[in-house]
């Protein structure tokens, strides 16, 4: 009955949840541009949106000494994500079977287990930093703590279900993956999606006036 | 009930390892797992003796005993066997058991550790006899169907026996009393006899 | 009196948790005596004999290649079950519950232990937010890991008649799971704790005078302590040496396919369970003098400042460094440093007037 | 709720354009900004947080965008927004940001925090929350013309002064000249230096240039306290000075947040492009300097180093021109460890330095340039622009430092190789 609810109604719910509100969103944003910037520019707007875009992966060289654990965290928790979500050989199965048709290469299982434990111990120490470092904890809102605890939840029930064998583990993962999906358009997940505008916005602007960002 | 045993007879085994093959085609292992396997011992030396070895299906078994979700239980017939459906690969009975029966399949580094597995004589699982699930996860029930495991049953110098425990201490029994001239002899078997009968022949 | 009884148990506690750690070298020990043999000679008894031990004379072979297939009978096995099943569980539970009640009937008794002078207001800061991430990553992930490891030791007896087979299994393969998981967690903060904090933690000319004294049994002055002192040197210690021994013998157990036999895998669990129960038993201790015991403690793990009066009582030499250097901070400032004061004075001054 | 808060979140509502939300709904809160923010790292107050400036913006786009804060709000579950927060965060905005924009380079999701800042300023403004010292400045403006209260009269009489020194004539409304220069009081009143160093530049390159009677003036109040009609009113007269006078370019003055409001945010404001060019004096030295124009002789050979000017480099986009003229000038030029793009403020731009209550905080936030500076061990600093110039010069002097600022068009000048 509940797994019904669980494989069925519910994840197509929350599928139409994600992408109708990433959709409207990312709308928002793309559709509504600002109006044209009438002073004479003295670089282009287009190229040091596209640099930016990429430029600001990658930490000042003066500002790192002062970062270095959110950088190091960061990267460990958003690689070790990505890796698990994209290369992970369930996920690819799954993708394969219900979307897309076609699968690629899944990473060995070992591959899996490092990419998992670095995303686990990034995300720790993000959240645990969130809590402990006086600026972040004044800044944060209950939105970051539950997107947090969401992810991490996430994560554990997917490899707690390592074994693939036990179906109350795998509903597990299935329902919380559901509620992420629900809760990320409404949240700071969307900074997934809407870093590509933002970064874009800024990269014109400063392209415009012939700056590098 | 019949209690069920192997038993192999060291003085009759010949290392043709014609039991690991069959258990393996009968039950389908998975890759990494022998259920089965001929130990040498000595190999090379005079007084080289055979074994083949898989699970005792012990009477006080030691992997039910540390099994921490006790997923393992003794069939009528005296059986041990194990709930893949409950067994979650910690490995302990893998420690426990001093004949290295139950393993982990999977080979490799960092390989994912799944059930366990081990030699269920023959008898399948918890699941409906015979059935597509049961073949699956645990591989034939001869037992069932009123047959003998096919190791035992394949092997030609009739050196591993299967079956009830009565039954099996009988043949050995008339076995033994068989080759009595020779336990006589300082107490040595076949083997040992017929190199004291070169050793006669030597001194002639 | 108050001081006294306070230092005098820490001084018991400390040599419980290491008389609880001989305890479970000797019980190990005791299991290791020799199985009886038979001293019958019969057909082939030698040979078989060897067999049983191990130690076949001749060369042992298989045709079947993989862990340990060529080994007809590890007699270490039945040992090893055996302190499973008899020593680990039994004595386990019993060195956890008791230490649990010790420090609970300690807060019965004694209660919170308060600073003499109350809080000054004026701290001084004591960990920087690396340290304290550290500390709490390590934290956390150690409380899963007891938590899923004693699920996975005391599970059977405790959960399977309150929940079933079916249910526990799932609860127990997601504890297994998990566990695997996050062990390696537990090395890498171990080992970034090691380099972070052991400066500070080699034992010094201090410590020695506090071990002398009892740790102020002796006396009515204060103890003497650094930055950190003895006791909790010593937890360091315990920390970083057990937890490294739990980290490598859990890395052997964790990849059994590595093709390491069996004995060293039931060797490896002995000293992972040991460790395990030895860590878990100490560290009930360290939360409880961390949190609910101590006044002023866990302020320094949480905002990294701690109150000057604490330091003077618990790390008078530190604390002196401390004035001398003159890094003391004003309540006030330390409220701002903290982001408590959102309101600016002049904004509040002007908005009373306003009323 | 009163009007005045009413009209100050009227203001912040309208504010929210695209950028805006893209940025909010970006920010992840991860407080990397408060790293690249001087007011931070020289109190350590987690309120100068960068993005947590921004907040009233953000409780305002969060109440009228988002899902939860729509919820919130009609639930009555949302704590909205008070006068004491708004009095709270004009401390916050105006003493403990100098709109330097260091953050907006650091930010991982790309947010332009001075962009929001700016605009949280203009709903503070319109609330009537901000500093005494920027209302009176602006009001000055308009009124005077001048936000230090500089009148014609008073140029003028430094113009004699300057003309008396090199006896060169400053020409004053001429029509269709090449350029017209504009002028920062600061300039005006205690960098006279300035106009003279115009004055022997033009000569030198043979060009035509001006000065305007009606629109000498380039600082713009308006955007310092974030009041866009101000800043529109203000600009207006600039841009009806150099029609009337026919004039082909418009020389923004060594000073930083004129260069932003003249040259960059201007056209928008009129909402139509110049028929002038505006270029950064910099600029047209730099120019001038590689057609050949210029020609100077001689180097400095005192150890030095330049101070960029956030609103000329940073915000303004001016970053090589100065080290062209530097390096053909100065022997023995060295750069600060965080310079050009990402300098450090002197920390009194966005108006701080007009705000006598946030003189503490200010030179509290020096202390980042100070250490700078401690590290090179000079014996001048340069810069482009008055403000930082006069900040710093107070900085240095209460710092026991002797160090000698000067403009870098006045450093050039002084190596000018003048025809006889």
């Amino acid at each position: 009955m509940i797994m019904d609810f669980i494989d069925g109604p519910f994840w197509y719910f929350s599928l139409i949840v994600f992408f109708s509100g990433i959709i409207w969103n990312m709308g928002s944003i793309v559709f509504a541009l600002s109006k044209v910037d009438l002073s004479v520019s003295r670089g282009s707007a287009v190229s040091g949106a596209i640099k930016t875009i990429f430029t600001r992966f990658a930490a000042d060289k003066g500002m790192a000494p002062h970062i270095r654990l959110q950088i190091i965290a960061g990267y460990m928790f958003h690689l070790g994500l990505f890796a698990l979500l994209f290369f992970a050989a369930p996920h690819i199965l799954f993708l394969e079977e219900h979307f897309l048709g076609f699968g690629w290469t899944p990473m060995p299982h070992w591959a899996f287990i490092i990419a998992s434990e670095f995303a686990f111990l990034g995300l720790l120490i993000l959240w645990l930093h969130r809590i402990l470092n006086p600026v972040s904890r004044l800044i944060s809102t209950a939105d970051d703590h539950i997107a947090s605890i969401l992810t991490f939840v996430v994560m554990l029930t997917g490899c707690l279900a390592l074994l693939e064998s036990f179906t109350a583990l795998r509903l597990l993962h299935r329902f919380s993956v559901e509620l992420f999906l629900i809760y990320f358009p409404f949240s700071r997940l969307m900074h997934a999606f809407t870093f590509i505008p933002s970064r874009a916005f800024t990269g014109a602007w400063f392209g415009r006036r012939g700056i590098s960002s | 009930m019949a209690r069920m045993k192997f038993y192999c007879d060291a003085e009759r085994c010949i290392e043709c390892n014609a039991c690991v093959t069959a258990c393996k085609n009968e039950n389908e292992v998975p890759w990494g797992v022998n259920r089965r396997r001929v130990v040498t011992i000595n190999d090379g030396v005079p007084g080289e003796r055979s074994l083949s070895v898989a699970c005792m299906h012990c009477s006080d078994a030691p992997c039910a005993t540390v099994c921490p979700v006790d997923c393992f239980y003794t069939t009528d017939d005296g059986v041990v066997l194990h709930d893949k459906d409950i067994c979650i690969g910690c490995g302990y009975c893998f420690y426990a058991c001093p004949f290295g029966a139950p393993q982990f399949p999977d080979d490799g580094a960092f390989a994912s550790r799944g059930k366990m597995d081990k030699c269920t004589f023959c008898a399948g699982g918890p699941e409906e006899d015979n059935s597509a699930d049961e073949y699956q996860k645990y591989g034939s029930n001869r037992l069932s169907e009123g047959k003998l495991p096919l190791c035992a049953e394949m092997c030609s110098t009739k050196a591993l026996l299967a079956g009830d425990a009565n039954v099996v201490s009988d043949i050995y029994r008339e076995r033994v009393i068989k080759r009595g001239a020779s336990v006589l002899n300082k107490g040595v078997s076949y083997q040992n006899a017929s190199l004291r009968a070169s050793a006669v022949l030597k001194d002639k | 009196m108050s001081k006294c009884t306070w230092i005098f148990f820490r001084q018991v506690y400390f040599f419980i948790s290491l008389l609880i750690f001989l305890c479970l070298l000797l019980a190990v020990d005791a299991t290791a005596s020799e199985p009886a043999t038979s001293k019958v000679n019969s057909p082939g008894s030698e040979l078989w004999m060897n067999v049983r031990k191990n130690m076949a004379t001749g060369k042992v072979t298989s045709q079947v290649k993989s862990v340990d297939s060529n080994v007809l009978i590890n007699s270490y096995a039945q040992r090893w079950t055996q302190f499973r099943m008899t020593q680990l569980i039994n004595y386990g539970l019993i060195v956890l519950l008791a230490v649990f009640s010790i420090i609970f009937l300690f807060y019965v008794i004694r209660g919170r232990v308060k600073l003499s002078g109350g809080l000054s207001g004026h701290m001084v800061h004591r960990f920087t937010d690396y340290e304290r991430v550290l500390h709490w990553v390590l934290a956390i992930v150690f409380l899963f890991l007891a938590t899923t490891g004693l699920i996975l030791l005391f599970g059977r007896p405790i959960f399977i008649p309150l929940l079933g087979h079916e249910i526990f299994s799932v609860f127990a393969s997601a504890s297994k799971e998990g566990h695997n998981l996050f062990g390696p967690i537990f090395l890498v903060s171990l080992i970034l704790m090691l380099f972070s904090f052991v400066r500070r933690n080699i034992y010094a000319r201090g410590d020695l005078t506090w071990l002398l004294r009892g740790g102020g049994i002796i006396g009515k002055s204060h103890v003497t302590g650094g930055f950190f002192n003895m006791g909790e040197k010593t937890w360091y210690w315990i920390v970083i040496l057990i937890g490294l021994a739990i980290s490598a013998s859990g890395l052997i157990l964790v990849s059994p396919n590595l093709g390491q036999s069996r004995i060293i895998m039931e060797l490896s669990h002995v000293i992972h369970s040991i460790g395990a129960i030895i860590l878990i038993a100490v560290s009930m201790g360290h939360m409880y003098l961390g949190t609910k015991g101590t006044e002023g403690t866990l302020e320094s793990m949480k905002t990294g400042y701690v109150d000057i009066k604490w330091a003077e009582e618990h790390h008078d030499r530190w604390a002196k460094e401390c004035h001398d250097n003159n890094r003391l901070i004003s309540a006030e400032d330390y409220a701002k440093l903290q982001g408590k004061i959102i309101q600016n004075a002049k904004v509040s001054n002007a908005m009373e007037e306003n009323k | 709720m009163s009007d005045r808060l009413e009209r100050g979140l009227n203001t912040l509502r309208a504010q929210i354009d695209t950028k805006v939300k893209s940025y909010f709904s970006s920010c992840v809160h991860c407080g990397i900004c408060a790293e690249a923010c001087l007011f931070y790292t020289e109190t350590q107050d987690p309120r100068y947080t960068p993005i947590y400036k921004t907040q009233p913006l953000h409780k305002v786009w969060q109440e009228e965008y988002t899902f939860w804060g729509k919820i919130g709000k009609k639930l009555g579950l949302t704590k909205s927004f008070t006068e004491a927060d708004l009095a709270n965060w004009e401390e916050l905005v105006y003493d403990g940001c100098s709109m330097c924009g260091r953050c907006s380079m650091v930010c991982p999701v790309g947010i332009d925090v001075a962009y929001i800042i700016r605009k949280v300023k203009e709903g503070l403004a319109a609330a009537d929350y901000s500093p005494e010292g920027l209302v009176g400045a602006a009001q000055r403006a308009v009124e005077i013309g001048s936000p230090m209260g500089i009148r014609l009269k008073a140029l003028k009489a430094q113009i004699k002064h300057v003309e008396a020194d090199t006896g060169l004539k400053i020409p004053m409304d001429v029509e269709g000249a090449d350029y017209m220069a504009l002028l920062s009081s600061m300039e005006i009143i205690n960098f006279p230096e300035y106009i003279e160093a115009l004055a022997r530049i033009f000569k030198q390159a043979g060009v035509s240039w001006t000065l305007c009677s009606e629109a000498f003036e380039a600082t713009n109040s308006g955007l310092q306290i974030g009041n866009s009609k101000i800043a529109k009113l203000l600009l207006e007269r600039v841009v009806a000075g150099a029609e009337k006078l026919k004039v082909k370019n418009v020389i923004s003055p060594e000073c930083g947040h004129a260069y932003a409001a003249i040259r960059w945010d201007g056209p928008n404001w009129l909402g139509k492009p110049y028929n002038f060019k505006v270029v950064h004096i910099l600029e047209l030295l730099d120019e001038l300097k590689k057609s050949g124009h210029l020609k100077t002789s001689g180097k400095e050979t005192a150890r030095l180093t330049f101070h960029d000017p956030c609103q000329i480099v940073r915000r303004g986009g001016v970053e090589a021109q100065p080290r062209h003229l530097l390096e053909s000038v100065a022997e023995n030029f060295v750069e600060m460890t965080d310079h050009g793009r990402m300098n450090w403020c002197c920390g009194g731009g966005g108006g701080v330095s007009a705000n006598e209550r946030a003189d503490e905080l200010k030179l509290k936030a020096f202390n980042r340039k100070k250490a700078q500076l401690d590290e090179l061990n000079v014996e001048t600093i340069v810069t482009a622009c008055a403000n930082c110039r006069l900040v710093m010069e107070e900085g240095l002097e209460e710092n026991e430092m002797d160090i000698p600022i000067i403009g870098l068009s006045e450093l050039l000048v002084e190596y000018l190789v003048e025809d006889k």
